[in-house]
Order: C-alpha cells, then sequence, then structure tokens
C-alpha cells in the first residue's frame, strides 16, 4: 500500500457539478439551516447541496459561522430552523454518533485525537462500528474477538499507509508532530467508513510542502474511496485548488457559491475579505 | 401552624448547611477540588470555641474570633503542606489526600479532646421568640444562622466582584494558565481561598454547635457531606447557588422527617437531590458551560 | 512501574518508620494501666512472682477510634481498672489486651478477634458494639472460646451460641420493662417515642416496648420519629412531632449523645414532657458542658450509678478519673469492670489458669455461669439463664438536682 | 520494521498483562502452600478472603474510574447489593445445593447480577451526568442504598420466603428465622466462602477486566475519556459505553460483596457506607489510575496496613492518615517525586537498571 504515497499525483480543476454524480441523490443536502444561540443569529438561511463524489469548500473570515455549521453538519449542536439530510435521510434530533453511522464524518480544527493512544490504536476506534465482535466475545475474548481484530487491524494498517503513516502506527497520538495529527484525524475519519467528510481546517499549521501534499492526499482520497470531501480551510491556494464548488459565509450567512473561478471575482467575496483571499495565494 | 414551624426548623438546620457549603463552594470554585477535609476544620472551629469558653472562661465573641485565628492557620498549612505540592496533578489525588487529612484530624481531635462527646453552649443568649401561644418557636440560634449565612452570601459575592484579590480568584477559577499570564500569583489566591474557606469553617462550626450541641471528633463529617451535598444542589462554584442549596436541602430533609417517613428520610433526600440534577445537570444555579468544539 | 516502586517503598518506610514508634506506644499503655494507686504492685511484679502459673489472657475488641470509640474506650478503662485491681491481689493474674474493632460488624471485628487470638487469648470479653459482637460470636463458637460481651444487647448475640454470655440487659426485655415501668407510673400518659432506626440497639428496645405497650394497652401517639446515624445532626423535627402530638411523656432508647441533643432543643421550644431513657441514657450528666438543669426529672432505667456512695463505686470512679483525665465513668465502664470480675471469680472457683486451654476453659466457664451469682458495679446476685442473657433488676432513676434518685 | 513493532507493542501489552496474572497466581500458590503447611496465623488467614474482595472491588472500580474516567463514590453500594442478595440466595438454595463451592458460585453470580441490573437502572438516567455531579450522584445513591437495606427484613418460616421493606419488623411464624433483619443487618449467615474461590474471583475480575481494556469496547471506553467528542464524531455512542463501563464495574463488585457477606456470620448495611467507598478509591488512586496490577498490590498492602499497625493500640488510625498522604505526596507530588528520584539515583545500580527494564 505504501506506493500511494510515492505516487505524485497532478492536481486537475474541475467544473462545479462532476459529470459523474449528474443524477444522482446528493450525499449531502441541507435545506434553509439556522441556529440561534440565546437570541443571537450564528447561522442562517444555510443551503448546500453536495454530490456523492464532489470536493466543496467552506470559506469566510474568522467568526462567520464555518465551525458552527460543521457542528450543525454532525449534531453536536441542534439547529433551530431547517433540515439536514444524509443520503437523503433527515438528521433531526439525532445523536452525533448516529449521524456518524448514517455516512458523515470530520476532523477538528483544534485536533480533537485520543493523544493517550498509539496512532493504530486511533485509527482502529475510528473502526468501532465495522468490528464485528460481540460484547461477550470481548469480555471472554472468544475466538471471534481474535478474529475480528485481526481484521481490524489489517484494515487500520492499510488506512494509515494509505495517508503515509503507516510508521507512526505505534507511536502515541499525542507525540506526533502536527501535521502528522492532522492527517492522523483524516485516517480516523475514514475508518469509520463515510460517504462524506467535514475537514476543519486541514492545512492549519502545515508548512507549504506539507500542504502541497495535503492537496494530493485529498484528491486521492476522493478517488480511491469514491467519497464526497467538504472542507473548511483559511489557505486560499488549497480551496482553490482542489474543491470544485465552494461557499462563502459571512455573518452565518451564504453571501457567495460558485466555482473557484467564479469566488475569485465575486465583489461580495472580496468585499468580505477585504483583498485577504489574494494574500494568501 | 405545625408547617411553619417545621419550615422554621428547616430554614434552620439549612443555613448551617448552606454556611458550610459555602466554604465548599469558594475553595471548589477555585481550586477545583473537592476538600473532603472542609467538615472536620469545622470540627476542630467548633472544639476551639468550646475549650476557649469552657476552659479559659472567656466570652464566647473572642472564642469565635480565637476559632477563626486557629481554622485560618490550619487551613493555611493544610493547604501547604498536603495540597499544593499536588498542584497541576489529576483531581482525585488531590481527593484522596484531602480524605487523608479528614481522617488525620478526626483522629488528632479523639486523641487531644477524647471521644466522648461535649455539650456546646451555644453563643445566642436570647430568649427564644414565642408566637401564638408557643405554638410556633423561633430561637436565637436561627436567627442568628440565617442573618449570619446571609451576610457571608453577601460578603462573599461583594468580594469576588469589586475587591483586587477577589477579582484575582475569579480570574484563577475561570482560567488557571491565562490568570497566571496576567501576572496573578495563583498559589497565593488559591492559599487565600483556603484561608477564607477555613475562616468560614470555624464560623460555620460555631453555628452548627450552637444549633446542634453534641460536639464529637466525628461532628463534621456528616454535615460535611450534607453540606458538599448542598452545594452540588445548588450548582458548586455559585455563591448564591451554595445559599439556596442549603436552605433548600434543610428544608426538604424537615418535610421529609415531617410529613413523609423518618426511616426514609435519608434515601428521600438524596432521591430528590438525584432528581433535581437530572433536570438541571449542573445544579439549581450552575452554569452549563457548553464544551467548545 | 516507578510508581508501584515509590508505592511500596513509601509503604515500607512509613511502616518501619512506624512500628519503631510503635513500641514506645505499647508501654505508654501498659505504663498508664499500671499507673493506678491500688494497682501499686504493678503487672510485671505480679507476673513475675507467678512464673509457675501464667497469667490468663483475656481479651477485648472494640471501637477504640473512631465515631463510636468512645463507648470501646469506656469498656477497656473499666477492664483496665479490674485487671489492675485483681492483679494487685497478687493470686490469680490475668493479662489484658484489647484491640481496635472500628465498631465494624464484618471484618474488621474478625481481624480484632484473630489478633487476639494469635496472642493466645482464653477468655473473650467482648465486644463492645452488637454489629462486631455479632460477628465475633459465630468465632469463638467455632474455636470454643468462652464470650461475655459487657455490652451488645441484641439477643441474637446470647443466642448466637451455649458460650456466649451478656453482661448487659437485652433490649425487648428493656423495652418490655420501661412499658411496665410506665404502665405502672404513668398509666394515662401520652406516650411518644423517638429511636434510631440505623442502630439495633435502639430499634430492639423499641420494638420490645411497642409490643408491651400494646400488650398493657398504653397509649402511644408517636412511634416512629426516628433518626439514623446519617442525619441525627438535626433532631428537632422528632421532637416538634411529639409535641404536637400532645406527648407528655417521651420514651428516648438510645445513647446520651443524642439524648443531650433532644434535652437542649425540647428546653429551647419550652416543651417540657417527661423523658424517660434507658441504659444508655447513663453519662448524660457528665457530658461536659452540659447544663445538668435541663436533664432534671428525667427518668432513666440505669444498672450503674457513678454517684452512689457504696465503697465499690466510689473506688472504681476515682481510679476511672485517675486513669482518664477526670472522666466520669458511664455504664459501660461499669459493665466492662463486672466483666471481669465476673470472669475472674467464675476462673478462681473452676481453677482456671493460663495454661488452661480456651476450649477446656470454654466448658469449665460454661458450668460456673450456669450456677454463679456475681456481685458487682451494676447489680447485686447477677444470674444467667440457658441463653447465656443475665438477669438483673434494672433500677429506675430520676434525676433530681443533677443526681440520680432511685425512684419511689 | 513496522510489523516488529507491532509485535513488540503486541508483547509489551501481552507481558504487562501475563505479569499481572503471573504475580496473582504466585502470590495465591505461595500463600496456599503456607496455609496448607499451616505456617499462617489466624489472622493472616483472616485477611486472605477480605483481600480477594477488595482488590477485585479495586479492579472494578478501576475501569470505572481509571479506564473510563468517571468518579464513583457510590461502589460499596453494589458491594452492598451483592452481600446481601448473596447472602439470600445462599440461605435459600441450602437445600437445593447442599454442595457449599457451587453454592457459593450462585451466591456470587445472583449477586453480581443483581448488582449490576441496579447498576443499569441506575445508569439510565444518571450516567447523563458528568464529573463531580456523577461522583455526587453515585455518593447519593449508595446512601440511599444503606438507607433501604437498613429497613429491609427477609426471613424463612414454614408459608416460605418472605421479604419487606418495612419501619417496622416484619413478623415471621414461629420457628422462622430472619436472613435480614433491619439495622442488625444479615446476621447468622453460614460461612460458605473459602480463600480459593477468592482467588477464583480474582482472576476472573482480571480476566473480564484486562479483556475488556483489550477489545474494541475497552477502546472506545479508553477513547470516550480522552476526548468525548471526537469518540462521538466517530460513531462511539458514548452514553453505551459509560453504562456498559458501569454495568461490569457493578457485576463484579456484586460478586466480590457477595464473597465478602458468606465469608462473615453477620453483615451490617452500615458496612457499606461512604467511608468504603473511599476506601476502594483510594486503592484505585494509590495503585495508579487505569493499573490494574497497581490496583492489586495496592489494595494488598493499603488492606493490610492498618493491621500491621494494630500494635499503635489508638495512635493506629492517625498514623494511617499520615501514611495515606505522604504516600500521595510520594507518589504523585512532581517536587516530591524529583527529590525521590535524585536520592534513587544515589543509591544507583540495581533500581536504575530495573526502571531501564520497566521503563514505560
Amino acid at each position: 500500500m505504501n506506493e500511494y504515497s510515492r505516487k505524485m499525483l497532478k492536481v486537475p480543476t474541475y467544473n462545479l457539478l462532476r459529470e459523474q454524480d449528474k443524477d444522482k441523490l446528493p450525499v449531502l443536502d441541507v435545506r434553509n439551516l439556522g441556529i440561534d444561540f440565546g437570541g443571537l443569529t450564528a447561522v442562517d438561511s444555510f443551503n448546500i447541496t453536495i454530490g456523492p463524489t464532489e470536493i466543496s469548500g467552506l470559506i469566510g473570515p474568522n467568526g462567520a459561522g464555518k465551525t458552527t455549521i460543521f457542528n450543525l453538519l454532525t449534531s453536536v449542536y441542534q439547529p433551530t430552523r431547517g433540515s439536514i439530510l444524509i443520503n437523503g435521510i433527515d438528521t433531526k434530533g439525532m445523536t452525533t454518533h448516529k449521524v456518524n453511522k448514517l455516512g458523515i464524518a470530520r476532523t477538528f480544527q483544534n485536533i480533537r485525537l485520543f493523544s493517550d493512544m498509539t496512532a493504530l490504536d486511533n485509527v482502529k476506534v475510528g473502526m468501532h462500528n465495522q468490528i464485528k465482535c460481540s460484547f461477550l466475545s470481548s469480555l471472554l475474548h472468544l475466538p471471534g474477538y481474535y478474529k475480528a481484530e485481526k481484521k481490524a487491524n489489517e484494515k487500520a494498517m492499510e488506512l494509515l499507509d494509505f495517508m503515509g503513516l503507516g510508521d507512526v502506527a505505534n507511536q502515541k497520538a499525542g507525540s506526533l508532530p502536527y501535521g502528522v495529527q492532522r492527517r492522523l484525524e483524516i485516517v480516523r475519519a475514514l475508518a469509520t467508513n463515510p460517504s462524506i467528510i467535514l475537514l476543519d481546517e486541514p492545512a492549519a499549521g502545515m508548512n507549504p510542502s506539507e500542504t502541497t501534499e495535503l492537496m494530493h492526499q485529498i484528491r486521492r482520497i476522493r478517488d480511491t474511496f469514491h467519497i464526497a470531501i467538504f472542507l473548511i480551510e483559511h489557505d486560499m491556494n488549497l480551496v482553490m485548488n482542489v474543491c470544485e464548488a465552494i461557499a462563502v459565509v459571512n455573518y452565518g450567512r451564504i453571501i457567495a457559491k460558485g466555482t473557484p473561478e467564479e469566488i475569485r471575482q465575486n465583489p461580495a467575496v472580496i468585499e468580505a475579505y477585504l483583498g485577504r483571499e489574494e494574500s494568501n495565494a | 401552624m405545625q408547617i411553619i414551624q417545621y419550615l422554621i426548623n428547616g430554614i434552620s438546620i439549612g443555613a448551617v448547611y448552606a454556611i458550610i457549603a459555602l466554604g465548599y463552594t469558594m475553595v471548589y470554585g477555585i481550586a477545583k477540588m473537592l476538600n473532603f477535609a472542609h467538615g472536620d476544620v469545622i470540627m476542630v472551629g467548633a472544639y476551639i470555641s468550646f475549650c476557649v469558653t469552657n476552659y479559659l472562661g472567656l466570652p464566647s465573641a473572642v472564642s469565635v474570633v480565637a476559632a477563626v485565628v486557629v481554622c485560618t492557620v490550619l487551613g493555611i498549612t493544610i493547604e501547604g503542606l498536603a495540597y499544593k505540592p499536588l498542584r497541576g496533578t489529576p483531581g482525585l489525588a488531590v481527593l484522596i489526600t484531602a480524605i487523608g487529612v479528614s481522617y488525620f484530624l478526626q483522629n488528632a481531635a479523639q486523641l487531644i479532646w477524647s471521644s466522648s462527646p461535649k455539650n456546646f453552649t451555644s453563643i445566642v443568649t436570647m430568649d427564644p421568640i414565642s408566637l401564638m401561644d408557643g405554638q410556633l418557636v423561633i430561637t436565637g440560634e436561627v436567627l442568628l444562622t440565617v442573618c449570619v449565612s446571609v451576610a457571608v452570601m453577601v460578603g462573599l459575592t461583594f468580594f469576588t466582584s469589586k475587591t483586587r484579590t477577589g477579582k484575582a480568584m475569579r480570574a484563577v477559577s475561570e482560567d488557571r494558565d491565562a490568570a497566571q499570564l496576567m501576572g496573578i500569583n495563583v498559589n497565593r489566591t488559591i492559599s487565600t481561598t483556603f484561608a477564607i474557606g477555613s475562616a468560614l469553617a470555624a464560623i460555620a462550626g460555631v453555628l452548627l454547635c450552637s444549633t446542634v450541641p453534641t460536639l464529637m471528633p466525628t461532628t463534621g463529617s456528616m454535615p460535611g457531606i450534607r453540606a458538599f451535598t448542598a452545594a452540588v444542589f445548588g450548582g458548586i462554584g455559585s455563591i448564591p447557588g451554595a445559599m439556596l442549596g442549603g436552605v433548600l436541602l434543610g428544608i426538604i430533609e424537615t418535610f421529609s422527617k415531617a410529613y413523609l417517613s423518618t426511616q426514609f428520610s435519608d434515601a428521600i433526600v438524596f432521591s430528590v437531590l438525584i432528581i433535581i440534577l437530572l433536570v438541571k445537570p449542573a445544579g439549581l444555579l450552575g452554569k452549563q458551560v457548553q464544551e467548545k468544539v | 512501574m516507578k510508581k508501584y516502586l515509590a508505592l511500596l517503598l513509601a509503604c515500607l518506610m512509613a511502616v518501619s518508620l512506624f512500628t519503631g514508634c510503635g513500641s514506645s506506644g505499647t508501654t505508654e499503655t501498659t505504663a498508664a494501666a499500671a499507673a493506678n494507686e491500688t494497682a501499686a504492685a504493678g503487672e510485671t511484679a505480679a507476673a513475675d512472682d507467678t512464673a509457675a502459673a501464667p497469667a490468663i489472657k483475656i481479651g477485648l475488641t472494640g471501637p477504640l477510634t473512631g465515631a463510636n470509640s468512645e463507648y470501646g474506650l469506656a469498656v477497656r478503662g473499666g477492664m483496665e481498672i479490674a485487671v489492675a485491681e485483681i492483679n494487685a491481689l497478687g493470686g490469680l493474674q490475668i493479662e489484658f489486651k484489647a484491640e481496635d474493632d472500628e465498631a465494624d460488624g464484618s471484618d474488621k471485628a474478625v481481624s480484632a478477634y484473630n489478633t487476639l487470638k494469635d496472642w493466645g487469648m482464653q477468655i473473650f470479653a467482648g465486644a463492645v458494639t452488637t454489629g462486631s459482637s455479632l460477628a465475633i460470636a459465630a468465632e469463638t463458637v467455632n474455636d470454643q472460646i468462652f464470650m461475655l460481651t459487657p455490652s451488645a444487647s441484641a439477643v441474637d448475640v446470647a443466642m448466637t451460641g451455649s458460650n456466649v454470655y451478656q453482661m448487659c440487659f437485652t433490649d425487648p426485655n428493656q423495652g418490655a420493662s420501661a412499658a411496665e415501668l410506665m404502665a405502672e407510673k404513668w398509666p394515662d400518659a401520652t406516650i411518644g417515642v423517638i429511636y434510631d432506626s440505623s442502630d439495633a440497639y435502639s430499634t430492639g428496645i423499641r420494638d420490645g416496648f411497642l409490643a408491651k405497650a400494646e400488650e398493657l394497652g398504653l397509649n402511644v401517639a408517636v412511634s416512629d420519629a426516628s433518626f439514623t446515624a446519617d442525619n441525627k445532626a438535626d433532631l428537632s423535627t422528632q421532637v416538634t412531632q411529639c409535641k404536637d402530638a400532645g406527648c407528655d411523656l417521651v420514651f428516648l432508647p438510645f445513647y446520651y449523645t443524642e439524648a443531650a441533643q433532644i434535652l437542649t432543643y425540647a428546653n429551647t421550644i419550652g416543651y417540657k414532657p417527661t423523658f424517660f431513657g434507658c441504659d444508655g441514657m447513663d453519662g448524660i450528666l457528665n457530658v461536659e458542658g452540659f447544663d445538668t438543669a435541663l436533664a432534671e426529672g428525667l427518668v432513666l432505667m440505669t444498672p450503674f450509678d457513678a454517684n452512689a456512695t457504696d465503697d465499690a463505686t466510689v473506688s472504681f470512679v476515682e481510679q476511672f478519673k485517675a486513669n482518664n483525665d477526670g472522666k466520669v465513668p458511664n455504664q459501660f465502664a461499669a459493665d466492662g469492670y463486672d466483666v471481669i470480675y465476673a470472669l475472674y471469680n467464675a476462673c478462681v472457683a473452676a481453677g482456671i489458669d493460663g495454661n488452661t486451654p480456651a476450649d477446656e476453659a470454654c466448658a469449665l466457664l460454661q458450668e460456673q455461669f450456669a450456677t454463679m451469682s456475681v456481685d458487682g458495679l451494676t447489680g447485686t446476685g447477677m444470674t444467667w439463664d440457658e441463653n447465656g442473657m443475665i438477669s438483673k433488676a434494672p433500677a429506675a432513676m430520676v434525676v433530681t438536682d443533677g443526681v440520680y434518685v432511685p425512684m419511689g | 520494521m513496522k510489523t516488529k513493532m507491532n509485535t513488540l507493542l503486541k508483547n509489551k501489552n501481552a507481558r504487562t498483562n501475563a505479569l499481572t496474572y503471573l504475580v496473582v497466581i504466585a502470590a495465591f500458590l505461595v500463600t496456599q502452600y503456607l496455609y496448607s503447611a499451616d505456617a499462617l496465623s489466624s489472622s493472616v488467614k483472616g485477611y486472605l478472603i477480605p483481600i480477594c474482595v477488595y482488590i477485585s472491588l479495586a479492579v472494578s472500580l478501576n475501569l470505572l474510574v481509571g479506564i473510563c474516567g468517571e468518579l464513583s463514590l457510590g461502589h460499596a453500594g453494589f458491594m452492598g447489593i451483592g452481600a446481601f442478595s448473596g447472602i439470600v440466595i445462599a440461605a435459600l438454595l441450602k437445600d437445593t445445593i447442599p454442595n457449599d463451592a457451587l453454592r457459593l458460585l450462585c451466591a456470587m453470580f445472583g449477586g453480581g447480577i443483581l448488582a449490576g441490573a441496579v447498576g443499569f437502572v441506575i445508569g439510565v438516567p444518571v450516567l447523563r451526568l458528568r464529573g463531580d455531579y456523577l461522583a455526587i450522584v453515585t455518593l447519593a445513591f449508595g446512601e440511599i442504598l444503606k438507607n433501604i437495606i437498613g429497613n429491609t427484613y427477609a426471613g424463612i418460616d414454614e408459608s416460605g420466603f418472605h421479604m419487606a421493606i418495612s419501619t417496622t419488623k416484619m413478623p415471621l411464624e414461629t420457628g422462622g428465622k430472619y436472613i435480614i433483619n433491619g439495622p442488625l443487618g444479615a446476621t447468622g449467615i453460614q460461612k460458605i466462602a473459602t480463600f480459593p474461590m477468592g482467588f477464583v474471583l480474582v482472576l476472573f475480575t482480571l480476566f473480564v477486566v484486562l479483556n475488556l481494556i483489550n477489545s474494541k469496547e475497552g477502546r472506545a471506553i479508553k477513547a470516550v475519556r480522552d476526548n468525548r467528542i471526537a469518540a462521538e464524531s466517530v460513531g462511539i455512542n458514548v452514553t453505551a459505553f459509560r453504562m456498559k463501563a458501569f454495568v461490569v464495574s457493578a457485576f463484579l463488585a456484586g460478586m466480590a460483596g457477595a464473597l465478602f457477606g458468606l465469608n462473615y456470620s453477620s453483615v451490617t448495611a452500615s458496612k457499606f457506607n461512604f467511608n468504603t467507598s473511599i476506601n476502594i478509591l483510594v486503592f484505585v488512586v494509590l495503585g495508579g489510575m487505569g493499573n490494574i496490577l497497581g490496583s492489586v498490590i495496592s489494595a494488598t498492602l493499603l488492606y493490610v496496613l492498618p493491621e500491621a499497625l494494630r500494635s499503635l493500640q489508638d495512635y493506629r488510625m492517625i498514623l494511617y492518615a499520615i501514611v495515606l498522604i505522604v504516600v500521595m505526596l510520594c507518589t504523585w507530588s512532581p517536587k516530591v517525586k524529583e527529590y525521590l528520584s535524585v536520592i534513587g539515583d544515589k543509591l544507583g545500580g540495581l533500581r536504575k537498571k530495573k526502571e531501564v527494564g520497566s521503563h514505560e
């Protein structure tokens, strides 16, 4: 599996809706989403549709409500208004872990790994619902347990190797370098077998070469697993290069939506960012 | 009429719980530790006051001052020797140490003052107020305890919101590291908190034993646990919450004894506590902190 | 790993440190026991004299630390006086040892008992509390060690085996005698009962009392005002309940510690019924700081009166005070004292000495106790029935001007 | 390289577990040998079963406190349920199962199942709470339980088994025998607990807890402790796992309680109070949170310590308190630890070598 990390892929630019996603049910369909915190509207009238293999980006100035949207999508917060459909199922009233089972996985802006556990165990925790082994056989270590564990180990190593993390599999997650931790979080999210993953600032704290590597990896994830990716990122270079569609939010509302090209030219966006978007490039 | 008398009885013991709970909540709010030795500091305070009045023959006001001084010193010493070295370690380590301190104080008191009970002479000399032909009796202890606990509550609220040291305490309570970065001496602030908490314990001890005269080395432990319960009930860390929790606990306890069952009153009181916590997981006046994601 | 090492080292260090001071601690206790005037001869000297017949080993377990330690320490104090007196006589010698059982009804009690067994105990003179006695009694039946408890009063204790005897009244009997006395003196009174529902002694008396009271047709208006060990901080509600029910006689079958609290509160709210206590009430007049005026008119059934003027009591009280910082002994101490004398008398009569194996001593003592009669601080002509329960006359006393006066 | 490291890690995990089992088995064999050679005093013999009980309690509480990260102050409550139900079961089965060991096993499993069931019933509402609030609720629960058991009567008479929770003594027909007698507790218990059974209990507890830690459930439980929100985001039902840990822990405590109850001829409800819960917690914290072998060792040492201090008479509990504080400072305080390690370095060779060998 190590060949993945050595293969350097070209990063192409895609159009808004990918050819193969046409006529298919969107993996994520958000309608008129909104949340108030004690009278303060944090997110309002948020609409987005993401195709099954689409890479989309969510950008906006600090405090625009981007992470709040992710929290709404994963049911960390319950929305005040609107609905979220994942693979056509409304997540209303569901808890975070149930929503994950519907096929949505995420990473966190401030890394939330299980820092006392090894990288491998972090991934195995992610695979929790894939490991088929009854509680009793876990308690008594019946043969089923060993079979399930062996399978889980193989699968987890496969995933780690895919992101080039095979070498750190047995190191404690908390002791890994920052960039590696970010990638490990992505592997853990992938381990839940999702149909869409949400990446919250995956490139934050990475150096330019790591960021470039990350762009390849994001593309490769989509191409290998055929899943959708929805990411928040301040690094405009990454967003503009990787995303096929971009939504811009400010003050909790969408101010623009479109292809990277359209967004680059949108006066509202430029105004919101006060020209900042070019400086990061 | 009966019901009002029970209410008064409930408020009486409740106000004692409240003043103990205020000490618990102070220390918990700032040092983030459950100081299980608090109840035993109360016991020490009561013994000091008893000794000063009965052995030295000094007036009760002097005995209260002596109790406050001794307990403050004791509190600072305990904090310095047993808790400070464990700063920054998991909360459970300090909890166990606090339990060790509690055992130590109880056994030391037994060796010093022997285990036979002493009858504490109330510091209140006022005659009870009798209403409705003696159907309703309000004792001086009730009035004093209620007044003192309200005064302490108001005083603490004022102290933590207006004075420099009090603000430093709140800062340490919110975020210890940030407070340190802002130039607040965290160690000294925590020591001050213990000093205040222990001084309160001394006053609580005198009031507890004025209301409930039996004084033994284990006198502080059960009221201590009740008061801790009261502090959680009201929302631990919240000063008015401790007051409210203490008084409510006293009233619930008295009413359950009076109208439901004396035998099962422990079970009833704690069941009410559990139900309240299920409805309001952070206690009555506690702040529900939303975890930041 | 490092942590256990540290833990282990610290534990070892601590233990070695304390066993170092340990020896000095024990000497202190023996020294204290020997220091009283009547035992001028001293234990060690006496033991030397009788090298031929070693001392009988009598053991006691009781709460010496913790919430109930006042009872354990009182019994130990009483026993130490009796042992010192007997040893000073120069005849049969007694070696006495007390172990802490923390008033725990299971593992701690059995550990304390086992420690005594390892020491070579021949006769068991405990335990102080009912819970511990129940746990230990079964062990003594197994080991065939004679057991005479000074203060465990539940019927179940004596019923555990034929080798288990009691020095104090059984609870239901005491409750029944209280009811009888009330029927005699206050047949028309409205009676209230307050009791400790978490305590076997208190519930035992209360159950016995209620049964008898019903039989005698007494008017019990309040029968379930109770408290528990955990909530006895506030007893005002129970007093108010009795007051509201119009009770003019309030039965308090529990220890003086809580009774002092009740008397104080009742006085504060101006409620003045006749209070009626049991043997556990003895000691109330000697609570430090307690205003004895509050106990004026209190009726109690106690076998022991520290203010009695007979020589035995006077000498006992004096010695107890000398040994215990001037503390006045209560009935626990007196029961302890009587237990040692009863055992001593029986041993002398049966010819038991330090060489008699425990099981033989047990059989011999059972024979003795079946027939003998003992005079002591807590009664005269005390005898035991076949179950090991004592028969002695409960004396009703009234507190008048701060002292007990036998009730007319 | 990778596979090598992987096997090494696996070995390390397995090694720690094997060491735990080995220490326990060796300790048992040595003790059993001394026992049969009659080299043990009655007091030491008396410690054996309670030590097994407290080891099981400490290990099961460690699952909750150390692994799961939830503070419980009511563990003795589950022990109490196990003890009293075990006693009743053993008394009821007296004629059905004449074999003592078998009856003891039934009583232990019965006690465990009942304690686990109560744990489940309580857990449903209570496990929504966190941290100190959970702690206070478990404390409250322990007190409620003690209060109820103290007013429980159970007995057998000619018309069969009767049980009541009541403020007045439940009457039995003449010739009836009380099993649980209100505030007197359970009396007249037939003592059927044995040391080998205690050892079996310890092994069973270790087996269940260690297996659980090394399974997907164990990983999930640790994940919940490390980072609840992240654990939820990868599809772990946090409440369910807290519940599983809580119920397993209660079940094991119930089994230990049944063994404890059947080792004495009387047991009172007040034994299962806050102080006992705290003592078990002390074993766990001193042994190291999440460290199973540590719990085993510290439960043993700390149970024996107050007994070893008996010669000090009235001073023993105060010294126990001092030892407790000193040991806490030695094992946790960074400053004291530093100081100790300086001394350790001076002691040189032997200790240093050991540390390298067992470096985490």
